[in-house]
């Protein structure tokens, strides 16, 4: 067991031909995915990696039964490729490309929700589940481990960062998630919460969260009802109002979304607040007891 | 990107939004013309920055000579560190009641929202939460004339007000939908008599959908390094302190911040060298961030796809190039990073496996700079 | 019982305040029907026929618990009325107006689809309940009578002409359907088919078509499953091809919807057709027994 | 309301669809100066009739002489009661294959849909069911991109062709929506060497919606007996026979031209004088059917909410003021319907509880009429 994604998951690529679709194709099957098929509208015919490349998602689905999607293609046609997989059938649909408008997530978020569809994404690193080695995004493959622990985060590198902390410390992952560093994105940490809760596999979560929005707030108010340890980590401590950091929700504006907002409804759901990302792995140890 | 008072003001003329009078004016000259074919105006100075009233950016004027003096005070003016280079010398309203009306993405609805208020004119934030009406657009419908009308009337307006209102929100709502608009907001929008009337006027559209509106003007509030930086892909946030920070990728970027103040430093910037992490932007940023000149800057990179030895060369060849001549502490983990620390230790770079010792390390050499 | 509408129906009129509106809420009133508000946006407080007005449908709800509703909003008009009254999970929403913009009677379906309401309309008489004094719309008062009869038609005045020689027969009526002259409607005959099949009450059903589009067809090839007899007439027999006959769906093109391939599809299904209208009454008290 | 194709291919044009080059003509001199200008032509008849090529309508130039014979013959031409006013000048293509591709409304799925094949050119009822593609497109999201990838893809084109044919799918989706269209519709949808070129477009709009759409030419294609009788607001359809008919409702007027022909005669016309049968639309409906000069005219009345006494009235005012020559049948029944069919008998007009009766004393009328 696991999240979302396992071995049974048969991953489509769109935007398979490009670049990143190449290389992060290279890597995901060298970490064991099982990539089933690619997408690149006029180039069908074409393999990539081994991987049999059609003009579109319905081809790719009828001919390897693909589940489940990520996609590698820019901004601007991200929201047509998401449509045309939620319209397949395919979930969860993994959106890496930045800069996605925002209007267009808010389409394909009511998409999906149509659809029952999972998104994440957009501007997201993607997933692991390490123990089917599956991976569907561009993490690198070197920070994983299959264990009992489940990591959901808003960023990406700080996940890295958290999840080699963990791998180091001999804390393996079931599942690990990244939402996606935009203001409107698929899951939430309470959809991953959730789906964590009810896993038997997962012993313990970790959620990296970062200032700006509501999310971790309502996550803490979840938290507050399950049965597994949380350790949470909220980046953003020392930043100022009114100025975005990076990340599209990573702003705190008029008001909401501080860090000690964060860290307060975090501790009152009954989560460990770590202040430094380097403690996370002794506070998951003492949660696992 | 924001726009300016005047700006978004044109857009909702152009959608039929009533407006004052107004026009723009950049010299005292234009504001006295001005006046002098409106009547008693407001002069308002032009900026992206929120509070320009209290901050004493708006000066009423009600002859030609005391808008020529108002703009004269007003031109020039540093407001929250943007100087005010254009005033808008708007018509004067006699107004009975201001409202709130804004337009705005609820992100953990992932849908649009729709905010009013009976008690406008000042902060949102400030109005008290039940005297606040909220309503969520349903994406793809979008807004319906119905909704404006249970608006109004949840609002405390009857008769033509209200028609008037729902009116007003349709037409909003097209602005916001058609300029993939984050936040519009008229605030106060004001009754006047029997006429509802957009007293002010936000627009913020969001940068990701620039490229569909390639007729719209551009906006920027950027500082010229902040242009620079954007130029290159990157993100930078200037802060108070003098420690340069660098990381790849912005949670890491906000951790390694707050890792440097947990130990007692005070960063200078955010900066964002891409989750990637790339040896070519890291070498581009790092090379901005020496130009600044803080204390000491602090690199953070976790190699993931890119190899830590090429990210090594690539701060080495800055070094070696352009000159570091402040003290330069980097943590660098991921695939050859034994390699890399080693390759910069040989160049006099501090090299760190930890984020802890190197953030601690990066604050005691601020300080020894300081002290020194 | 009954179907869709019955005396526990608090009726919403919206567009009450109209010159139609009031006359037909009056008649309404006179049949029996329980209304107990109306709309009419700037005129709340007013009052007519003794029931109150409403700036909007939300306030209606609020006050009375009105659970359906009737529109006499002019066409233009008739989509946003109708996404109200959806919205505010009215059902069923009865659209009287002639007119209404076939891409607005798409987006009335869809959205009525989305929140599980059913529409009846546009260009519709309504419906009435004989049996609980309750009708909803346009409809003769004296044509009604109550008895074991369902009646689901497209047409409105040749509705009443064999409404009436069934009464006239003795042959009263559970609920009489009217589902509107236009090319997108709300409900099929096979959605008021498949209610009548279910209600206790009906012991047989009279389908009134006509020529045009396919929903006969579509109507016979369920009529296949029902245990209950269907009688039939279609009217256009005469019609020629490409005339559009006063029906925005009243029009033979490319060779669909002839009456002959209605008659015959509707035989194949088991129901009897009637070659004139007078001979209904008649095939229903054999279809009774 | 139907396009003209002239029309039709300019909205096409005007969204990125490529059409050849083409020029109206409605003179033979014209004729012959747009084939001076475009090189060979073909001359098309802009009629809103179907099947102009068989009938004649079109017919091809080589020479800018040769257009203006051709025109010559086909302005004033009768095209299935049509007279050709104007022809459409358009440059010959040298097709390779020609395709299919419309969009109009599946009422029973209450949604858009999308016709295409591989087969184009000739009536879409003319090709074989398992060489044409079906696409529902959802309401309200509309069509997306990937479905005229998906299209193309099912048709069998690929590469450069596939994109072109997913491309001109969009904008003719966009004209679908935008005009309100009840159908858009290229046939053939022509593929010349590497290029897919609209070689024949049909627009038609929705009436209903027209109060959207000002800026559109009006086209009508009804006579002036139509035209007059819509304004009324009342519905007209001339049909072949000698008597007249007039109901109170399309369905219960479709059902008395069955019992006209059930009984052996022949209906010249379907008029629907309105479900709602007030007496003022029955008397002018009245005082036109009398105009055309049936052998006999049958009224059917079933009076709901107004009163027959009512719309007996109005029948007299119109015998007594106009004159009705011909035998004139009325069923009335509803409301005071024994009131008004005595009023009826008092003034000499036959008059009908029965339908049946009324439909079988009509047609003896119209026969008596004949042999007399």
């Amino acid at each position: 067991m696991a999240i979302l994604i396992d071995e049974k998951t048969k991953v489509l690529v769109q935007g398979i031909t490009g670049k990143q679709g190449r290389f992060h194709t290279q890597q995901m099957l060298a970490f064991g995915t099982r990539i089933v098929a690619g997408t690149g509208p006029g180039r069908e015919g074409e393999e990539v990696e081994g991987v049999p490349v059609y003009d579109t998602v319905e081809a790719a689905v009828e001919r390897h039964g693909a589940n489940a999607s990520v996609l590698f293609v820019p901004a601007p046609f991200a929201k047509d490729a998401a449509f045309e997989a939620i319209a397949a059938g395919l979930s969860p649909v993994v959106i890496i490309a930045e800069h996605v408008p925002l209007h267009d997530a808010m389409e394909i978020m009511a998409f999906a929700r149509e659809k029952n569809a999972v998104v994440i994404g957009p501007n997201t690193y993607g997933l692991c589940t390490p123990g089917s080695r599956c991976k569907m995004g561009i993490p690198p493959n070197t920070v994983f481990s299959p264990g009992p622990v489940g990591v959901v985060a808003r960023s990406g590198t700080l996940s890295y960062e958290i999840v080699q902390s963990l791998s180091a410390a001999g804390l393996g992952q079931t599942t690990v998630v990244g939402m996606g560093g935009d203001r409107v994105v698929g899951v939430s940490f309470v959809d991953i919460l959730k789906r964590f809760e009810k896993d038997p596999e997962t012993r313990a979560v970790v959620l990296v969260g970062e200032i700006g929005g509501t999310a971790e707030e309502e996550a803490a108010e979840f938290i507050k009802q399950m049965t597994k340890p949380v350790v949470a980590y909220i980046a953003g401590r020392s930043a100022p109002p009114g100025k975005r950091m990076g990340h599209a929700g990573a702003i705190i504006e008029r008001g909401r979304g501080t860090f000690e907002s964060k860290v307060k409804a975090l501790r009152e759901g009954g989560a460990q607040v770590a202040s430094m990302p380097w403690e996370v792995p002794d506070l998951v140890k003492q949660a696992l007891g | 990107m924001k726009f300016y008072e005047y700006m978004a003001k044109d857009v909702l003329r152009r959608h039929g939004i009533p407006i004052p009078p107004g026009r723009l004016a950049t010299t005292p000259e234009e504001a006295e013309a001005a006046a002098r074919e409106i009547g008693p105006v407001a002069v308002k100075a032009q900026v992206l920055v929120g509070g320009r009233g209290k901050a004493g950016g708006i000066k009423l004027a009600e002859t030609p000579e005391e808008a020529r003096r108002a703009a004269e005070a007003i031109l020039g003016m540093d407001l929250k560190g943007y100087i005010v280079e254009k005033v808008y010398c708007e018509g004067k309203l006699d107004i009975d009641k201001e409202l709130y009306l804004g337009i705005t993405v609820d992100a953990g609805a992932k849908r649009p929202l729709v905010i009013a208020s009976a008690s406008g004119g000042m902060d949102i934030e400030e109005v008290p939460e039940k005297a606040i009406v909220r309503m969520h657009v349903p994406v793809p419908w979008g807004l319906s004339p119905y909704m404006g009308r249970q608006l109004a009337r949840r609002l405390g307006l009857t008769g033509s007000l209200a028609g008037q209102f729902a009116d007003i929100l349709m037409r909003l709502w097209t602005v916001f939908r058609s300029y993939d608009a984050e936040l519009v907001e008229i605030n106060p929008l004001a009754i006047v008599g029997e006429r509802i009337i957009a007293a002010d006027a936000r627009l913020n559209v969001d940068d990701d959908a620039l490229y569909r509106h390639p007729d719209l003007p551009r906006v920027s509030e950027a500082t010229e390094l902040e242009k620079k930086v954007r130029e290159l892909g990157l993100a930078f946030v200037q802060l108070d302190g003098d420690i340069g920070i660098m990381a790849n990728g912005a949670g890491i970027n906000m951790a390694t911040l707050d890792a440097v103040k947990h130990f007692g430093g005070e960063p200078m910037n955010f900066l964002d060298a891409g989750g990637g992490s790339a040896a070519e932007p890291t070498a581009q940023a790092l090379e901005l961030l020496v130009e600044k000149g803080p204390k000491a800057i602090l690199i953070n990179i976790f190699g993931g796809i890119t190899r830590c030895d090429e990210v090594a060369k690539a701060i080495i060849r800055v070094k070696e190039e352009k000159g570091i001549p402040m003290p330069l502490v980097v943590r660098l983990v991921g695939t050859n990073e034994e390699q890399g620390r080693a390759m910069l230790r040989e160049h006099g770079i501090e090299a760190f496996r930890s984020m802890a010792e190197a953030a601690r390390k990066v604050v005691e050499l601020a300080r020894g700079g300081a002290n020194g």
